[in-house]
């Protein structure tokens, strides 16, 4: 089977998980195509290692590595998307617009107290 | 005796370090400051007497260490005939500032602080013309930035936060420039020692590198002396500056720019020099004929005086541009003359405005010579001097200049240079013209009798109301009283409002100030040889030709 | 020798400097009534001392000079008539001046022209100096007026015993200084103020070309010292440029054609200034360079014929100028004008000496003249002819010495104007240069004009009704009035001093009369005055000047010369001045202003980016990979 | 067979991992004393401490250190992952540097309360393990995993602060964009990979001089560009170059201080130093490649760094802005590699070791301040030189050395030292891009030191803390030895 075969299958699988992360206004399915893009990379080494026949199986071995740092970085993100939902009651990327350019310099975001006091807690009420 | 300009600049910036200490009553600080400027005046003397007049063209006194291997930066001083008299109008300007604080404090207040940041600026200044080495010379000339940003932020006039952020980035992006050129000299030539490279005469640098060199160098050095298109820092920065910053942008800040062009570009890369001298002398002239003509309109006296420095570096950049050394030598005169004179222009148009409360001549209304005889009389003779009178210094440096421009070096087109000769001389015309003309709209004429405080006039428009728009109208015809007049914001820089009736005529102090540089341009302007024998051969030595009749 | 003469120059420089410092150094400035007289008697005495002094040690030169033997043959070939009339010369340098290309040396050079030019300036400074003590008794600024006259005396002398071009060229400019400072003495009128600018800017302007024509002639000589100029054999093209370019600055000094406007407005200053600077002696200095420098000039004959065309067209004008005016001290300053063309005509005709003698003899009359006129004015209190009438006989003196000056103006035979200025005109019918035969016409035609202006002035200030009205207290600062009494001893004094070389100095030169050419101008000039006086016959009310019927108002203002030049010259260079700071304001600041508001704009443009959104962040941040990818493959 | 491990090269990381380990077993089980906080962080300083003497004792016995290497085989030489030279000696000390600093930081942010002491202590010591692992890998797999090692620990720390919406939000936003530029680096190793046949960065510059390629050589050349493109995305985001800087300003805000410093001292040191090992040992003779394409990046990131900066109001916003510029000044003589090999990376990293002192003393100030008035506007510095002298003159100082004048002589010094390699190099363009972006760069630093000194008639007095003013201190000093004697950090470089 030459090369290209599985390189084109990984590049594919790595476009679908970059349209993943784009479209999707849901963290958790972001992270998901997050995975989809990484198991491309894994796809690719694993090619490319058999087709070079790479006597110290570099490929192999860094695809375990990827492995493990997928699972690192998803068990990290769910942890994140946790922390987020607790404090915003909502996952939706979209809706996380209080960091920036104009929010900041605009009309100067009130400073951050701790829950029941001042401006957080009527931020909690809105959906 | 190599010391001496190690202690020169040890002794201001150990003076600065000392100042922090809170020890300091504010009475105590003024008199600190002239001790210790005093002291470096004291250092400088000696080392102007030490100092060997048979061979002027020799670096002497020189001490060279070390400082940082890895960009190969040597602590490198020395003084030669060109820097000698420099450093001592630098020494000599900085005490004269100090004994006009004392008696005449800024507005600003926080005295300690001003005499922190002017005893800094003095280390930058001698700094930069004590170094011998590309690198400190460049790190000397940007130590001056800082100090005089603030002095200018915080003891400034009117709108000085304008102008002090128009002056930093301004002159930063011309000295960024000037480091590009100094780093492609040295890549091409493998040293940063100044010594060296000038005995080289521009051997190893290809004639286009030397262009290019010349050209950043030179607009890094442009924007300092203010040539023509890059001038437009100046004006602002005089005009808001306290009369102490004035005095020492024009006096010394703008001689480092040209100081730049005789000890670096013109030496260093002959080639570059050659090639670009037509395009240098064609925006001196300009800058001459410009700065004249801006003088001829403006309202305001501080910044007609700034647009006064641009007209006589135009004859300073004239000077240099005809690479010769009797071009040379007027480059240098010119450069001490206008220090010494435009020095005393602005003490004494500091002294105006502090009397008056006000700059704009259309409000100082006319007859000081009547309410002020012994100021109007030393405005006149500082403009007389300025306008080049013979007899006065400001005349060698204009007339060796137009010499020098009559026979330019062999390379350069003569009737290119006769052209910028006669535009010169029209130029000196145009200078007398806007001086005169000033000086019969604020000296003669009758004075105005300032009532004591009446209606004030609550904003600038009503002003222009009572004095009438645009056209300067004459203040006799209208003959109004000027009542406590303040522009709508109050002026923080303590232009206390003209007191009724009897205004202070000169004091001890701002006599004590003026009167040594009033008796140096007349020296100057009798015995021209003071500076000649003293420039001429390090001016040789430059061109690298015994004798040459240039 | 030499001592002698840096003494001459520098005493009354050390009188300038005593006057300005010392008159009123104890009591410091309170300008109180009794500390402004006591600093105006002072001052009268650093003034006057001095240059007394310094006549004295002039006097003592010249008979030192006239009883040296002549050294050898005199360095240039023109001098030959200064030899004979005083031959010792002395030349002495104080220091070289190394420039980098030609050397300025710091010479002194006294000779047979400059002693004769040195006693005439000495002579009348002295007369002026005592003649302003009456003159400006209770003007507050007395120190500082007799200062700077003291400075001007001192810059005259340096200019006439200078021995290099540069230094001649620096007194050349100090005179022009102290010209603006006297002219503009009264300065709380503007007009005053106005007229000394003026001054000052038409002569600096002149001095750029004086400038450049040194420069000139100090590189095709190798030095500046006139010795060397004078001997060193420079290209015919060169000396042409050189001679040429020097024009301008006699031009400009001497009130010559292109650049005269000055003149008239300078009589703004005190009447004595005029007298001294005005007439007698700055405004010689121009024919004395030409004398100076004469063999640099004979050697450029084009130059000779642009001098000889330019004093044909001033003397005329002037003349005629003359007679329309009204001010008395305008009258007598075209005169001067006049006279002066009068001197560059005799200049230009091949005969230095003849110019010099006329220049002599112009500068003691013309100084008399107007010293007379200062006490007139004073008489009556008003410059206007039309204020004045039958002051013979309130003024005896004063009438009496006028009539020698005005009789020396129109060239009547005993007084000198009659002897040099037949010198002149007899070398301009011998003279063969291409212009001759216009400059010999316009030069008739001026005597008789000369004749006429003369006879007008005389019997409108002396002869028909006294008019009597008072005239009310001018403010202060202007023209000084007097008790209608006849004018202080201090000040007739001077006038009889001057009267006598007026009268006598023209026999000097009696041994070479032409007398046929001094017959034909006398008898011009009897016919111009003639006309007058039947003009005046005939309504002695009016003002014979209507004669020039429609050329009147034109003469008045000069040709409407001065107002060409404001129109051509000032205007233009104040609007282009205030056009140049809109420039500066908008285009070359604006570019920097611009500059910052770019950025700022820019600044703005891509903070639009950063909204918050993380998906943006990721999809801006892929999309920039893909066009780095692209371009680096494309390009790569 | 197994591979002989040099456990006295893998020293330091081997006692930052421990002390890390150490930390989370303290906070289990010692009892939750209230100044528990402050032990944990004396023990993680401790740590930070023994592993900078263990470095400078290698350092002072010299000589190069290699540990995990593969045996010869078939005409290769010997190639180790784990090296220990000169390169790793710098970054390792200033990483650890400012490790201290950081560590000194974090005592005054555990001790409000709101944060869990063990665990970010733990993450702390994890992070800077990771950076050193990443000064000294030599071989592809061993560079991601350490860039991960420093990566994640970093979005925990961020989302730390409990029941803080900003922090989370940050911490997703960082997390995001991480994870895409780390797949696509990946993606790009794994090209490199299939092009040269090798993980080792040694082996893959033998590959490319020998100049022969698996692939056609019109392929192998295009995909090979395009696997060195991908690559320099992952530490791309990590130095927040200008594709990969919009994340910098909004998590910098959000995130507590002392993560905000880590994130721009030590990560993106960690990024630099990846970058140039790959770059210039792996792909040294493709430099005519991703040279003119680190120019481009170069002059973009400190344009776009300075002119968002210019109109900032809120203090970590603008030093966040004022930080990617500072990214671009470091990157710009990268690009001249190829003109000047030696001196190219010499300068990149003199630069990064000068931007460390000073902006490490930029953050504690902010730091300092920050615990009075939490807005952290720049007009809450307005008028801080006549209340606390000493912090004002210490943040003017930093500012102007950031903006490269005088007073501040190490930010001069850097500037030239970076201006000679790109002049050297020949890139001109470069240099006047350069020239400009400092004036632009000034115009906020300057605006920023002038509300320091103007008096401001309100003064509120500031609580001070230890931890911090001595974290400043330090700073301070570093950079004024740095400034008065630079070669210090000549010598050491280069």
């Amino acid at each position: 089977m030459h090369i290209v075969y599985p390189v084109v299958v990984s590049a594919l699988l790595f476009s679908i998980g970059v349209y993943g992360v784009l479209a999707r206004r849901n963290a958790i399915l972001v992270l998901m195509s997050v995975e989809l893009m990484l198991n491309a990379v894994n796809l690719n080494l694993v090619a490319f290692d058999v087709w070079l026949r790479d006597r110290l199986h570099g490929g192999q071995v860094l695809t375990l590595f990827v492995i493990v740092i997928a699972a690192a970085e998803i068990g990290l993100g769910l942890a994140i998307v946790l922390a987020v939902y607790r404090n915003r009651q909502s996952i939706d990327v979209d809706r996380l617009r209080d960091l920036s350019e104009t929010g900041a310099s605009g009309e100067a975001g009130p400073p951050e107290e701790p829950v029941g006091v001042g401006e957080d807690a009527d931020r909690e009420a809105r959906p | 005796m190599s010391w001496l300009l190690l202690a020169l600049l040890a002794v201001p910036l150990a003076g600065a370090a000392s100042l922090t200490a809170p020890t300091f009553r504010e009475r105590a600080v003024s008199l600190y400051g002239i001790a210790v400027s005093a002291a470096t005046f004291v250092l400088a003397v000696v080392v102007a007497a030490v100092f060997d007049y048979g061979d002027a063209g020799r670096m002497q006194l020189q001490t060279d260490w070390s400082w940082i291997p890895g960009l190969d930066l040597r602590f490198h001083l020395g003084v030669d005939g060109i820097s000698l008299p420099l450093v001592v109008l630098t020494a000599l300007l900085s005490l004269l500032c100090f004994v006009h604080l004392a008696g005449h404090p800024p507005g600003g207040g926080r005295l300690r602080a001003l005499v922190f940041t002017l005893l800094v600026l003095e280390v930058g200044m001698i700094g930069t013309f004590l170094a011998l080495d590309l690198l400190l010379f460049f790190v000397f000339f940007e130590v001056v930035l800082i100090p005089m940003y603030f002095v200018i932020a915080i003891w400034g006039g009117r709108d000085r936060r304008a102008a002090a952020v128009k002056f930093i980035l301004y002159t930063l992006l011309g000295s960024a420039v000037l480091l590009l050129g100094l780093l492609v000299i040295w890549t091409q030539t493998g040293t940063l020692d100044m010594v060296e490279l000038t005995a080289r005469h521009g051997a190893g640098i290809a004639r286009s590198v030397q262009i290019v060199a010349f050209l950043a160098v030179g607009i890094g050095l442009a924007v300092k002396t203010p040539m023509w298109p890059l001038h437009t820092w100046l004006p602002d920065a005089h005009t808001e500056a306290p009369t102490v910053g004035s005095v020492l942008l024009a006096g010394v800040l703008l001689k480092m720019g040209s100081y730049g062009f005789a000890r670096i570009a013109i030496p260093i890369l002959p080639e570059g020099a050659a090639a670009l001298a037509p395009w240098l002398g064609a925006l001196a002239v300009v800058g001459i004929i410009y700065g004249s003509l801006a003088c001829l309109a403006q309202r305001d006296l501080k910044r007609m005086i700034a647009y006064s420095s641009v007209g006589h570096m135009g004859f300073v950049l004239l000077g240099f541009a005809t690479l010769t050394p009797v071009g040379m030598n007027a480059a240098l005169f010119g450069n001490i003359a206008h220090g010494l004179i435009t020095g005393l222009l602005f003490f004494v148009a500091g002294g105006i405005k502090e009397r008056y409360g006000t700059a704009d001549m259309v409000r100082l209304g006319g007859g000081m010579l009547r309410r002020l005889p012994y100021i109007g009389s030393l405005l006149t003779f500082a403009c007389v001097a300025s306008l080049g009178l013979p007899g006065l210094a400001g005349f060698w440096g204009e007339m060796l200049a137009l010499l020098g421009a009559f026979r330019p070096a062999a390379g350069l087109s003569r009737p290119l240079f006769l052209v910028f000769m006669a535009v010169g001389g029209i130029g000196t015309v145009l200078t007398a013209a806007y001086f005169l003309v000033m000086l019969s709209r604020v000296t003669h004429g009758r004075a105005r009798e300032t009532v004591p405080v009446g209606p004030a006039l609550a904003s600038s428009e009503e002003v222009r109301v009572v004095l009438g728009p645009g056209e300067p109208v004459e203040p006799d015809a209208t003959g109004t009283a000027v009542a406590d007049v303040e522009d709508s914001g109050p002026a923080p820089s303590g232009a206390r409002p003209p007191r009724a009736g009897r205004l202070a005529d000169v004091t001890a102090g701002e006599l004590a100030a003026w009167v040594p540089l009033v008796a140096l341009t007349i020296l100057f302007g009798v015995w021209p040889k003071a500076l000649l024998a003293l420039t001429g051969p390090a001016v040789q030595a430059i061109f690298g030709l015994g004798g040459g009749a240039g | 020798m030499i001592s002698v003469v840096v003494l001459i120059v520098l005493l009354p420089f050390a009188a300038a400097v005593a006057g300005l410092l010392g008159s009123r150094w104890p009591r410091g400035g309170s300008r109180t009534k009794e500390n402004d007289r006591a600093a105006a008697r002072r001052a009268a005495w650093f003034a006057i001392a001095p240059i007394t002094a310094a006549l004295l040690l002039t006097l003592w030169l010249a008979s030192w000079s006239a009883r040296a033997l002549p050294r050898g043959s005199a360095s240039y070939p023109g001098a030959e008539f200064w030899a004979g009339l005083l031959p010792g010369s002395t030349e002495g340098t104080l220091t070289m001046v190394e420039t980098g290309s030609v050397p300025i040396s710091f010479t002194l050079r006294a000779d047979g022209l400059s002693i004769l030019i040195g006693v005439l300036v000495v002579v009348v400074a002295l007369a002026v100096q005592v003649y302003s003590v009456g003159y400006m008794r209770d003007d507050p600024r007395h120190p500082s007026y007799s200062a700077f006259i003291s400075l001007f005396t001192s810059a005259m002398l340096l200019v006439v015993y200078a021995g290099d071009l540069i230094v001649l060229y620096a007194g050349w400019e100090i005179m022009g200084l102290c010209s603006y400072l006297l002219i503009g003495h009264w300065w709380e009128d503007r007009a005053n103020s106005r007229a000394a600018v003026k001054a000052f800017l038409v002569t600096r302007l002149g001095d750029v070309g004086f400038l450049f024509g040194i420069f000139t002639l100090g590189f095709a000589a190798g030095s500046f010292r006139i010795d060397d100029v004078l001997s060193a054999d420079i290209p015919r093209g060169t000396l042409i440029t050189a001679t040429m370019l020097l024009l301008a600055g006699v031009a400009g000094k001497s009130a010559q054609v292109p650049l005269q406007t000055w003149l008239p407005d300078a009589m703004a200053g005190p009447t004595p200034i005029s007298a001294l600077i005005h007439a007698a002696t700055m405004v010689a200095a121009g024919i004395f360079i030409v004398a100076r420098l004469y063999p640099a000039f004979l050697g450029a004959q084009p130059t000779l014929d642009v001098l000889a065309v330019v004093a044909a067209i001033g003397m005329l004008g002037a003349a005629l100028a003359a007679l329309a005016q009204d001010d008395l001290k305008r009258v007598l300053a075209y005169s001067t004008i006049s006279q002066l063309a009068y001197m560059a005509a005799g200049l230009a005709a091949g005969s230095d000496k003849a110019a010099i003698f006329h220049l002599l003899t112009h500068g003691a009359f013309k100084a008399l003249l107007f010293l007379g006129a200062g006490a007139v004015i004073h008489h009556v209190g008003s410059n206007l002819m039309t204020h004045m009438g039958g002051l013979r006989t309130s003024v005896p003196i004063t009438f009496a010495a006028m009539t020698v000056g005005f009789a020396a103006l129109m060239g009547l035979p005993p007084a000198s104007g009659f002897f040099s200025k037949d010198a002149v005109i007899a070398a301009i019918e011998h003279s063969h240069s291409p212009a001759q035969p216009f400059l010999y016409g316009a030069a008739l035609l001026t005597v008789g004009v000369t004749g006429a202006y003369a006879m007008r002035a005389w019997l409108r200030t002396f002869f028909g009704p006294a008019r009597v009205e008072a005239l009310p207290e001018p403010p202060p600062g202007t023209a000084h009035v007097f008790d209608g009494r006849e004018a202080p001893r201090s000040m007739l004094w001077p006038i009889g001093v001057l009267a006598v070389p007026a009268l006598l100095l023209g026999f000097a030169g009696v041994t070479e009369v032409d007398w046929g050419s001094a017959l034909v101008s006398l008898i011009v000039a009897l016919l111009g005055a003639g006309v007058v006086y039947a003009f005046w016959r005939g309504a002695p009310h009016q003002d014979p000047a209507r004669m020039l019927g429609p050329f009147r108002t034109a003469c008045e203002r000069a040709f409407y010369v001065d107002e060409a030049y404001r129109a051509v010259f000032a205007r233009p260079v104040l609007r282009l001045a205030r056009g140049v700071v809109r420039t500066d304001g908008q285009v070359v600041d604006g570019a920097v202003r611009g500059a910052g508001r770019l950025t700022m704009s820019l600044s703005g443009f891509v903070r639009l980016a950063q909204k918050g959104n993380a998906q943006l962040y990721v999809t801006g941040l892929l999309a920039g990979l893909l066009l780095i990818t692209v371009a680096a493959v494309v390009l790569g | 067979m197994i591979q002989s491990i040099d456990y006295s090269a893998i020293a330091v990381p081997l006692i930052l991992a421990l002390t890390a380990g150490l930390v989370l077993l303290l906070d289990a089980f010692l009892p939750a004393r209230p100044g528990g906080g402050r032990l944990l962080g004396v023990v993680a300083l401790g740590g930070v401490a023994v592993s900078l003497a263990v470095l400078v004792a290698q350092a002072v016995r010299g000589g190069e250190r290699r540990t995990f290497c593969v045996p010869p085989s078939l005409g290769l030489a010997e190639s180790c992952s784990f090296v220990l030279d000169r390169f790793t000696l710098v970054f390792t000390a200033l990483v650890l540097a400012a490790g201290v600093v950081v560590v000194l930081l974090s005592m005054a942010e555990t001790s409000g309360g709101r944060v869990p002491v063990g665990e970010w202590y733990f993450l702390l010591l994890g992070t800077l393990t990771g950076a050193v692992l990443l000064a000294a890998s030599r071989d592809l797999i061993m560079l991601v995993v350490s860039l991960e090692l420093v990566s994640l620990p970093v979005f925990a720390l961020t989302a730390m602060r409990r029941y803080d919406g900003r922090a989370s939000e940050a911490a997703l936003k960082l997390f995001l964009v991480s994870v895409v530029s780390t797949a696509i680096m990946l993606f790009g190793v794994s090209l490199l990979y299939g092009v040269t046949g090798s993980v080792h960065l040694d082996r893959i510059a033998a590959f490319y001089a020998s100049g022969q390629s698996a692939a056609p050589a019109g392929v192998g050349q295009g995909v090979t560009t395009v696997a060195i493109v991908l690559v320099l995305a992952g530490f791309g985001f990590k130095v927040a170059a200008v594709p990969f800087h919009f994340w910098a300003a909004d998590v910098y805000q959000g995130a507590p201080i002392p993560v905000a410093a880590l994130l721009s001292v030590i990560s993106k040191a960690a990024g630099f130093a990846g970058l140039v090992l790959i770059l210039t040992i792996a792909l040294a003779s493709q430099a005519a490649v991703w040279a003119p394409v680190v120019a481009v990046i170069a002059a973009l990131t400190m344009t776009a760094g300075n002119v968002l900066a210019m109109r900032q109001r809120h203090a970590v916003r603008l030093l966040a802005w004022s930080s990617v510029a500072q990214s671009g000044y470091i990157l710009a003589p990268l690009a001249a590699f190829a003109g000047v090999p030696r001196d190219a990376v010499d300068a990149s990293v003199a630069y990064l070791a000068f931007y460390a002192a000073m902006n490490l003393v930029a953050f504690g100030v902010v730091m300092l301040v920050s615990r009075t008035r939490e807005r952290n506007d720049l007009d809450d510095y307005q008028g801080l030189a006549f209340h606390s002298p000493v912090t004002a003159l210490s943040l003017a100082f930093s500012l102007i050395c950031l903006a490269g004048l005088p007073p501040g002589l190490a930010g001069l010094f850097a500037k030239v030292v970076v201006f000679r390699a790109i002049v050297d190099g020949g890139l001109g363009w470069l240099a006047v891009v350069m020239a400009v972006n400092t004036v632009i760069g000034l115009y906020y630093y300057i605006a920023w030191t002038a509300r320091l000194f103007t008096p401001l008639s309100t003064g509120t007095t500031r609580s001070g803390s230890a931890p911090v003013a001595v974290a400043v201190g330090l700073a301070v000093i570093v950079t004024l030895v740095f400034s008065v004697a630079p070669q210090v950090v000549l010598s050491a470089v280069g």
